[in-house]
């Protein structure tokens, strides 16, 4: 515990200080907003449409920060640093999906309200008790398969290349459920049936992800 | 959809077909070209094993 | 898994890997394999055109139901089994293992190949365009395949041969739970119920169209292991006369043994 | 000059193992890099409290054994024992009992050193971190340049600050890759109290420079394409014989 703790504070620090991350995933989000009223040429969306906008919105955005997860570890001696350590190696992948995590909050904290206020008229705050559900075991599903191909694709040479390619497919399910579980919620007007069956696919992708991240992750840092 | 006449439909199965055998003949002719690289270095491997005897012989 | 024990090499060492020039051969059982193989898939061909009545409804296309959804099956099954290659190899650290699952896969990619393609076929003839995106099976199945051919990239971007393997055999075990996951994901999310024909495989199938299905499905499963073995022993061979010409190369030992190169298989944890 | 203050890692054990067992233990090791062998069948031991040196021409193997010492590389094959505890087997408990100085410092360079040292000292448990930073800044003459980012610091202070680093948590085996590079005699001598002869802490010092090596070490360990060739006590073997290491192919 004391191990994980060390390394997320060490990296919310590094963020706080550099603000690398969670500044440019929130304006890439904000700029894709906008890229998509144009594309689509709607000005209000509702619906599985925002939905669809929304978490295609965050996954590409939650994708820059995945790939700047494990840089400072791999080009600054972190990883022997860490390695060295008498520490339990999985402590690295939770503290890195908890900042991770952290990350795709801070984003939603500023995507969101920009969200609501380009292409909802109205109920989207009722929405987002049932909505921060989902968004929030969605974030768990992106950090914990994010959090294990960054750490694969840091040691690859084409690095910025894999993460996507190999992310994406693996993230449908996750993409799929929230879209679906967000579509009632933000349809006018709200309606919350069949969010507990999308749930329950989500919760179900994190804890098989979960726990196959957390049994595989000792092989991904031996050498 | 209605079912396709005979002759039409039978151009799809064909083709699915067709399809299917010409993926193994690729892959089958993939195969040979690995077979004839692996008699090459063979071959290349006899006259340097030749040449080591030679030297230690 | 009957095909585990099928391809199992003859003569299996746990160092079959070690390569001191007296490593395992691969291709004992190849002969028989082929020919069981050829047999069973020219009986397919005999039971589709000339043994199967048409299709009720779908008419004479419903015949590509016979190699698409057989080479699906075996595509996804060779997947779930490359996953348990690649934990094998994790476990026993044995480079045979990563060999195994490194062919399953990619023969499970070329047979993928072939079920989207006659996927795209079948689709075109009975609904009249190349990609449907309401039959949850063959969406599903594509996402696998689109996760399955990043397997490459990966593999051919690691230096550290030792690493490789193990990143490969890792992305082969979580690619493998994604498997069921996805159809899960995807089967909820298409509302629109399975078209008739493709739900038959549940069995309500009448008697003569099971019964090619399921020879069929044996041919295509028994092809799919025989390549396997074919890949894995042309793998080995060549992978032997690098090791030779090293041995030859190496004016240092002028042709006396080397150390074993490969790695040895840590206690199993 | 500070006191240091007494340092309890709270993470290992009372510190190593029986003083009757050797330090390092190597027998026939290989490590393997795809089909190249690093190391080949290296064998030798190493006795409490001394001071290993080792030679060899780049690509002889040096860093790849301090990596394996350091339990960042797994043995391929042979066996491998530090202060008793076989590798990997039991690498975690031979963590908290090895510092690593190695080519790189090892350091965040968003971080100042403090922060750099504070997350370490947490990794490590060590106790009383505030106090024992404070001293090791003090020793190598940081502590003015301690709050500023890494970044902002020549190679030779992130030097002295991976020098702190390594001996953060009282290891009771150092590893030394070329420890002085970098450094100014002023700062070498600083270094002195920590990584120098007199510790009695059991060192592995990589180094080039022969001459200092030798007076240095107890024991000479010469390494080239990966096997020993020289593996004495320091008096047996003079520079000659350890430059002849370095010489064309013979």
């Amino acid at each position: 515990m004391r191990a994980i703790a060390a390394i997320a504070r060490k990296d919310l620090l590094v963020e706080l200080r550099t603000k690398e991350s969670v500044p440019a995933m929130a304006l890439f989000a904000v700029t894709t907003f906008v890229i998509f009223h144009f594309g689509l040429d709607r000005d209000r969306l509702e619906g599985e449409l925002a939905a669809g906008v929304l978490w295609v919105t965050l996954l590409f955005a939650a994708i820059l920060g995945i790939n700047r997860l494990f840089v400072a570890e791999r080009e600054q001696g972190g990883f022997d640093g860490i390695l060295m350590a008498p520490i339990e190696r999985t402590s690295l992948l939770i503290a890195k999906a908890g900042a991770l995590i952290v990350y795709l909050v801070a984003l939603e904290l500023i995507a969101l309200p920009v969200f609501a206020l380009f292409f909802i008229d109205q109920g989207f705050w009722d929405a987002v008790p049932r909505l921060a559900a989902v968004i929030l075991l969605a974030d768990l599903g992106l950090a914990v398969v994010g959090a294990m191909l960054a750490s694969i694709a840091v040691h690859t040479r084409a690095r910025d290349l894999l993460l996507p390619i190999l992310l994406l497919p693996l993230t449908v399910p996750v993409v799929i459920a929230a879209a679906a579980a967000t579509k009632p919620l933000l349809s006018v007007p709200l309606e919350t049936s069949g969010v507990a069956k999308w749930v329950a696919v989500l919760a179900l992708y994190d804890l098989v992800f979960g726990l196959l991240a957390y049994a595989v992750f000792d092989f991904l840092m031996e050498d | 959809m209605p079912a396709l006449p005979l002759d039409e439909a039978g151009k799809y199965v064909a083709g699915a077909y067709g399809v299917f055998v010409t993926l193994l003949l690729v892959y089958v002719s993939i195969m040979g070209m690995k077979l004839q690289r692996i008699e090459r270095e063979i071959q290349e491997l006899i006259e340097l094993a030749q040449r080591r005897l030679k030297e230690h012989g | 898994m009957i095909w585990c024990s099928a391809f199992w090499p003859t003569r299996y060492s746990t160092s079959s890997w070690r390569i001191d020039l007296e490593s395992t051969l691969f291709g004992r059982g190849l002969k028989p394999l082929a020919v069981a193989t050829t047999v069973l898939l020219a009986t397919t061909l005999a039971l589709v055109f000339f043994y199967a009545p048409n299709d009720a409804d779908q008419g004479f296309i419903q015949k590509i139901f016979y190699i698409h959804v057989p080479l699906a099956i075996v595509a996804l099954f060779g997947f779930v089994a490359a996953g348990v290659m690649g934990a094998m190899h994790l476990r026993t650290r044995d480079d045979s293992w990563d060999a195994r699952s490194y062919v399953a896969i990619h023969m499970g990619v070329i047979f993928g190949v072939a079920v989207l393609a006659t996927g795209a076929i079948w689709a075109k003839g009975s609904w009249g365009k190349w990609w449907v995106w309401d039959e949850p099976t063959l969406v599903s199945f594509l996402i696998v395949f689109l996760l399955y051919v990043t397997y490459y990239p990966l593999r051919y971007s690691i230096e550290d041969p030792q690493r490789r393997a193990r990143y490969a055999s890792v992305f082969a075990i979580t690619a493998g739970a994604f498997v069921p996951i996805n159809f899960i994901a995807v089967r909820l999310a298409e509302n629109l119920v399975h078209p008739r024909v493709l739900n038959q495989t549940a069995g309500d199938m009448p008697g003569e169209m099971r019964l090619t299905f399921l020879v069929a499905l044996a041919g295509i499963a028994l092809l799919y292991v025989t390549l396997m073995k074919l890949e894995l022993t042309s793998k080995n061979a060549r992978r032997q006369l690098r090791r030779l010409r090293m041995l030859l190369e190496d004016e240092r030992t002028g042709g006396a043994a080397p150390p074993p190169v490969a790695t040895v298989p840590a206690k199993p944890v | 000059m500070a006191v240091e203050p007494t340092v309890t890692a709270s993470a290992g054990p009372e510190h190593a193992a029986a003083p009757s067992v050797d330090a390092i233990a190597l027998d026939r090791l290989v490590r393997n890099y795809g089909e190249r062998a690093a190391l080949r069948q290296v064998s030798f031991r190493v006795t409490r409290g001394t001071t290993l040196a080792v030679f060899g021409p780049n690509g002889a193997g040096k860093t790849t054994l301090l990596r394996m010492l350091a339990t960042l590389l797994v043995p391929h094959q042979g066996e491998l024992s530090v202060f008793g505890h076989p590798l990997p087997r039991e690498a975690y408990l031979v963590r908290p009992l090895v510092g690593l100085l190695a080519h790189e410092p090892l350091l965040y360079h968003d971080l100042s050193a403090r922060e750099n040292l504070d997350f370490y000292a947490r990794l490590y448990g060590v106790e009383a971190a505030h106090a024992r930073i404070a001293y090791l800044l003090e020793v190598t003459g940081m502590t003015a340049r301690a709050d500023e980012p890494v970044r902002n610091l020549s190679r030779g202070m992130a030097q002295r600050i991976a020098i702190c680093r390594a001996v953060l948590h009282a290891p009771d085996l150092l590893l030394l890759d070329e420890p002085r590079a970098h450094l100014d005699p002023e700062a070498a001598a600083m270094a002195e109290p920590l990584i120098g002869a007199h510790t009695g802490i059991t060192r592995v010092l990589v180094t080039h420079e022969i001459e200092h090596g030798l007076a240095e070490a107890d024991q000479v360990l010469g390494l080239r394409d990966g096997t020993v060739l020289i593996d004495s006590p320091a008096g047996q073997i003079d520079a000659r014989q350890v430059r002849a290491l370095y010489g064309a192919r013979s």
